[in-house]
């Protein structure tokens, strides 16, 4: 009988390991201004959680807060290989998705606040952050609990004909939750156009992915429903872009599911309060030296994508850009009371 | 007119409904060709729509509501059979968390055309794990209607109602009157949402019921006649909307109210409209509002058991005496 | 008597167990070492009795339940924690279709000494998921007993009860009385289930809720007393059993009832308790029954609609002074 | 990527197919004592389920019904290999189950047939058939829900330092419920002494495997935990027996659960008024062919254990058990009335 291998853990497979067959193995067949893309998409996340993590500070932002910050390469090379008409899944650690879709970030910021210039009228915030025109089919609260309706919106892709796909992010530990193995089930037998991204970040919030999970990676139970998957860098955005494109292809040419697991870490503890003791100091610096900005931007110098000064040039317009959101966010107005009552049907025809 | 049962007056409001609208598909377990449902609402539509609009799933009851909603925020109109309503246990948060809540917590950005369609009750002998009734746990969920006919008539108006509404429909059936008969038109008609259908007019008492309970009623009223005592029934239809006028409008009238359901009696729908309507009409009312339900137990499943579970004909009479 | 908050006295209830009895031990989502629950309720437990007995699970909510239900049934007593009481909607065949009905489904042949913790209730701004009410469901399935507590004192002694009964206990929690603090014995006690407690006595209208509606309450209690108006305020501190009696006895001495919770209004607990009280004290009754909830919608994120949703002390005041 | 394979199907997978790593091939192995007592399994359900079939026939069996008929090797082959203090977690098709773990005939089939005398005092039927006493967990209407309380019970044996392990049953069609996933994951990491017994029958209801399940196996699902797992043919006794044994040895010496995959098929239809028709006449009669209670016979004869005088004499004696049981059964009394309202709670001591 087969036997149990080693468990994953944060420091020994961090991002090295390659499961993918058939996957580009070079950053070569990636054009330049994919590479701009990939870097602007990256960045911007990373200065989007940034401005959260300040509006935070100055007690702006009610509730709890999961940040994206440090995974921001998934969710940039994902989108980047999707059309505006694809769609995504997101979780309850949202921001990144929706802002790499192309979500408004003065409507998404003004939504962290509690605004009723917020995307979901103030009414979500940051767990349930959607910009439904975006393509985003909505964050959640509960884990996991996005896989079937991602599943579900790839039927309808199937069913409709009309070649969209969805991407589906989901974390490491909502992959141990039910509806994560009924949900690649149905995906697997109607073949859907679906990607199953797994954001392996070794942690649902304290418990380290060794407790939780047998395997050597997520990616493995993927092969249980026969869906091809492999195992990515999650903070190299053009890894992540690659692996998705291949999904991408295959499912819009009927090809059915993939699940792509992409390894990565928080820069930063679950929610709001956790300092987020439980990490060891070692792990924590190997993570913190692979930050997704600098790696994305070192490839594209590199690879002479972009010019140091072109690069800053970006920075500072996405700066600008976000800085507008948040002064926009914040100048907006709270919902009236009475508006808590908005919204619970939609008006029959 | 054609007299339908309830089982094929469904499957015709089904059927009418996805020939209209290509949107619309029926995903479940054992729906298609090889069974029909397991009571046999959809046979013979997979041969007539394909397997892909009637749709066999795996056994994965989350997965199901879940991908149903999916499929009806991005352009699609499903109709979400689970087996019995039992099993929506498997299904809570899909329904409860993420169907009702979306369209309220994404600040309306979306509608949801889905309805889901189960089947509650006992009579069957099926034991604990297939009879119950748990509709009052969707009552007390926001953003879910709620349709629970009774009758041939209304279950064809009111499917094809649910399906045109762009909220989730909870579609919820009872076991022991599929194979019950009655009039059906067979030109298109809808019933809409939240109107009460008054069974038997009356003056002395009102009895509200739902599903099986309002043929019981109907039952006691024509023997309470034969009393001397003049019940007025009230199957509401609906749940989410209520139609709390006809009912208010008729306690004003009777002053007196007796509420049937084959829910296990604490926190059951009855709960909900006897509170309501001493509220509304705590003056108008003469005695207290009597409660028939089962009792505080799982559903067993020996025979004579069962029946003592299941609220009868006789109880109903016994509460009306109680207070007319 | 030294003061401890409610949430030190639950630790206190759950430790004091643990030290008596090995074969109790407590398994749920990220309650060990690393974080010790998520509103640390159980930090420094795993370090006391080790991470066997204080056991972090995968995020796997049906499979803790059950998996709890399998070792209550085989010699152990297990605490299981599901992280936010939204969350059991995951696993609500395990805890009604499996924990609640197995001891009557196979008629007594075993008993079931499992309990299952978790919290409910807004105020934090987390949003739809994560400040649900859901108190209804459980008290609508037989076979469950149900534990409210509101208070420092009653939430040890209780807790203690819960875990020294043969039976599935729901011990649910509040959000925003976790820092509360109260006056708890060092010495060993415990609260039997079923026994109300009564908060404030008055003759003018009797005031009954759970959660943080019994504080509210006893706000309300006190301006209403300066308005020369005496409420008698009860926290039935367990749902099943409940307490009938005291709460008809007041009822009959005050005529006057108002029922305050935070869940949404539609079949709220709220209502059950509404139509037993006029069942059961219908002439003793001067004026409707009046029930303060929220409202029926998911619950907002936003605070200055997360704060409309909730009852305050206002909303209760209003309800009063509308009937007495 | 790994690629997609053939499908299952009940004709071309038949028993064949052996996954197992490790497992005793040969007979040899077993003793004739144990073939007996296999023999006597196997051959006690058929009669059980056979008189059930009379009974029900008689109109004496209220409710539906989930005959276990055509897959007694696996209740028997299971059961052989464990001790009486082990425990067994059944299924909606328990009857099985439960009389191969040596529950009382007699109460069982009162049982079923709604008597106070039943097991659950006629509280449970068919669906819930279940003896606490001779070491059956529970059976259940909900496809699937046995599984976390069987893992929850070796958790429970593991805490309690017994050494018994739990053997849970369920079906194919179970292993794509939400339940499956969380369950076999918990097992693997808390290396849980329990064995999973998938009896694959090919349909769930009346929907075929290959509808629901993408792979060659059920079996290729426990890989995703690193749980060994193996295929056999679930209508030869030995072999269920030869694959649980060693699973048991394993669970006992705590290297934590095994998945075994018995490929059988029912009888006759799913439940009381199912005709079948949606089952090929080829699979039906390749199946028929393999009839569990002649291939047990037909090893123990050749082996030697059994004379055909003896096999004869086991079965006269088993059928006379079965009909005292069944007159047990139509002579005892229904419930009263009032017994609706007892055992919903235990007494506080
Ligand atoms: C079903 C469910 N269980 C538990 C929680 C509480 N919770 C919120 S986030 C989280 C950890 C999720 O881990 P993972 O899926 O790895 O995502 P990450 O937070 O690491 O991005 C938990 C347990 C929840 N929201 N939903
Ligand atoms: C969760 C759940 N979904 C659906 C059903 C209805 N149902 C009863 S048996 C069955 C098929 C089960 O198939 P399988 O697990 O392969 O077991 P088999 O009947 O073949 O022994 C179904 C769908 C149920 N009882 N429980
Ligand atoms: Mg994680
Ligand atoms: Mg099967």
């Amino acid at each position: 009988m087969a036997s149990a291998s080693k468990p994953l853990s944060g420091v020994t497979n961090g991002g090295a390991q390659k499961l993918c067959v058939g996957q580009v193995d070079s950053i070569m067949a990636v054009t330049k201004k994919k590479l701009v893309d990939l870097y602007t998409r990256t960045l911007k996340v990373r200065l989007f959680e940034e401005k959260v993590w300040d509006l935070f500070g100055e007690n702006l932002v009610p509730g709890t807060l999961h940040l994206y910050l440090g995974q921001e390469a998934v969710a940039a090379g994902v989108t980047a290989a999707l059309k505006k008409s694809d769609w995504v899944q997101s979780t309850h650690r949202g921001h990144g998705h929706v802002v790499a879709k192309g979500a408004d970030m003065k409507a998404a910021l003004a939504e962290l606040l509690g605004k009723r210039t917020g995307s979901c009228k103030g009414k979500g915030g940051s767990m349930h952050i959607t910009e439904f025109k975006a393509g985003v089919l909505g964050a959640t609260g509960v884990v996991a609990s996005g896989l079937p309706i991602a599943a579900g919106a790839a039927l309808s892709c199937q069913m409709r004909g009309t070649k969209e796909v969805v991407a589906c992010f989901f974390g490491d530990g909502a992959s141990n939750n039910g509806t994560f193995g009924e949900s690649l089930n149905m995906s697997a037998i109607w073949k859907l156009p679906v990607i199953w991204i797994v954001e392996n970040n070794f942690y649902a919030m304290g418990t380290p992915i060794t407790l939780t999970c047998p395997s050597q990676s997520i990616a493995q139970r993927a092969e249980a429903y026969c869906i091809p998957s492999c195992v990515v860098d999650g903070n190299n955005a053009v890894e992540v872009y690659e692996a998705t494109l291949e999904a991408v292809k295959r499912a819009r040419e009927g090809g059915g599911p993939s699940l792509i697991e992409c390894q990565t870490y928080r820069m930063r503890g679950h929610s709001r309060f956790d300092p987020a003791k439980y990490r060891p100091k070692e792990e924590v610096d190997f993570w913190l030296s692979k930050d997704a900005v600098e790696t994305i931007q070192n490839i594209a110098l590199e690879k002479k994508a972009l010019t140091k000064k072109e690069a800053k040039d970006i920075r500072r317009k996405l700066q600008k850009e976000v800085d507008i959101a948040a002064d926009f966010a914040v100048k907006s107005e709270y919902p009236e009371p009475q508006e808590v009552l908005d919204d619970v049907f939609a008006e029959v025809a | 007119m054609p007299e339908k049962t309830y089982r094929d007056a469904l499957k015709e409001g089904l059927r009418e409904e996805m020939l209209r609208d290509e949107r619309v598909f029926i995903m479940g377990e054992d729906i298609g060709r090889n069974w029909g449902g397991a009571f046999k609402v959809t046979k013979g539509l997979a041969e007539e729509f394909g397997d892909d609009r009637v749709r066999d799933t795996p056994i994965s009851e989350n997965a199901i509501v879940g991908a149903a909603l999916g499929a009806a925020i991005t352009g699609m109109i499903p109709v979400a059979e689970i087996m019995f309503g039992d099993l929506i246990t498997l299904a809570m948060d899909q329904v409860c968390n993420q169907a009702a809540k979306m369209r309220y917590m994404f600040g309306g950005q979306t509608s949801v055309p889905l309805v889901m369609r189960s089947v509650f009750g006992g009579g069957k002998n099926l034991a604990s794990h297939h009879s119950q009734s748990l509709e009052a746990w969707f009552m007390h969920t926001p953003g879910l209607k709620i349709a629970v006919p009774s009758f041939a008539y209304d279950v064809k108006g009111l499917i094809k109602t649910a399906i045109r509404d762009p909220n989730p429909v909870m579609f919820f059936e009872h076991k022991l009157v599929y194979d019950r008969k009655e009039e059906v038109p067979d030109e298109e008609y809808l019933i809409p949402f939240g109107k009460a259908r008054v069974h038997r007019e009356g003056d002395d008492v009102t009895i509200w019921g739902t599903f099986l309970m309002v043929h019981k009623a109907i039952e006691a009223a024509d023997e309470l006649a034969k009393q001397g005592i003049s019940a007025e029934v009230i199957d509401p239809r609906t749940l989410v909307p209520l139609d709390r006028k006809t009912l208010i409008d008729s306690v004003k009238k009777t002053g007196r109210l007796v509420l049937v359901t084959e829910e296990t009696k604490t926190g059951a729908t009855t709960a909900e409209i006897a509170a309501i309507v001493q509220e509304e009409a705590f003056d108008w009312l003469d005695a207290p509002i009597k409660r028939v339900n089962a009792p505080d137990t799982p559903v067993p499943f020996s025979p004579p058991l069962e029946q003592v579970f299941i609220p009868d004909k006789d109880r109903i009479i016994s509460a009306v005496r109680e207070i007319v």
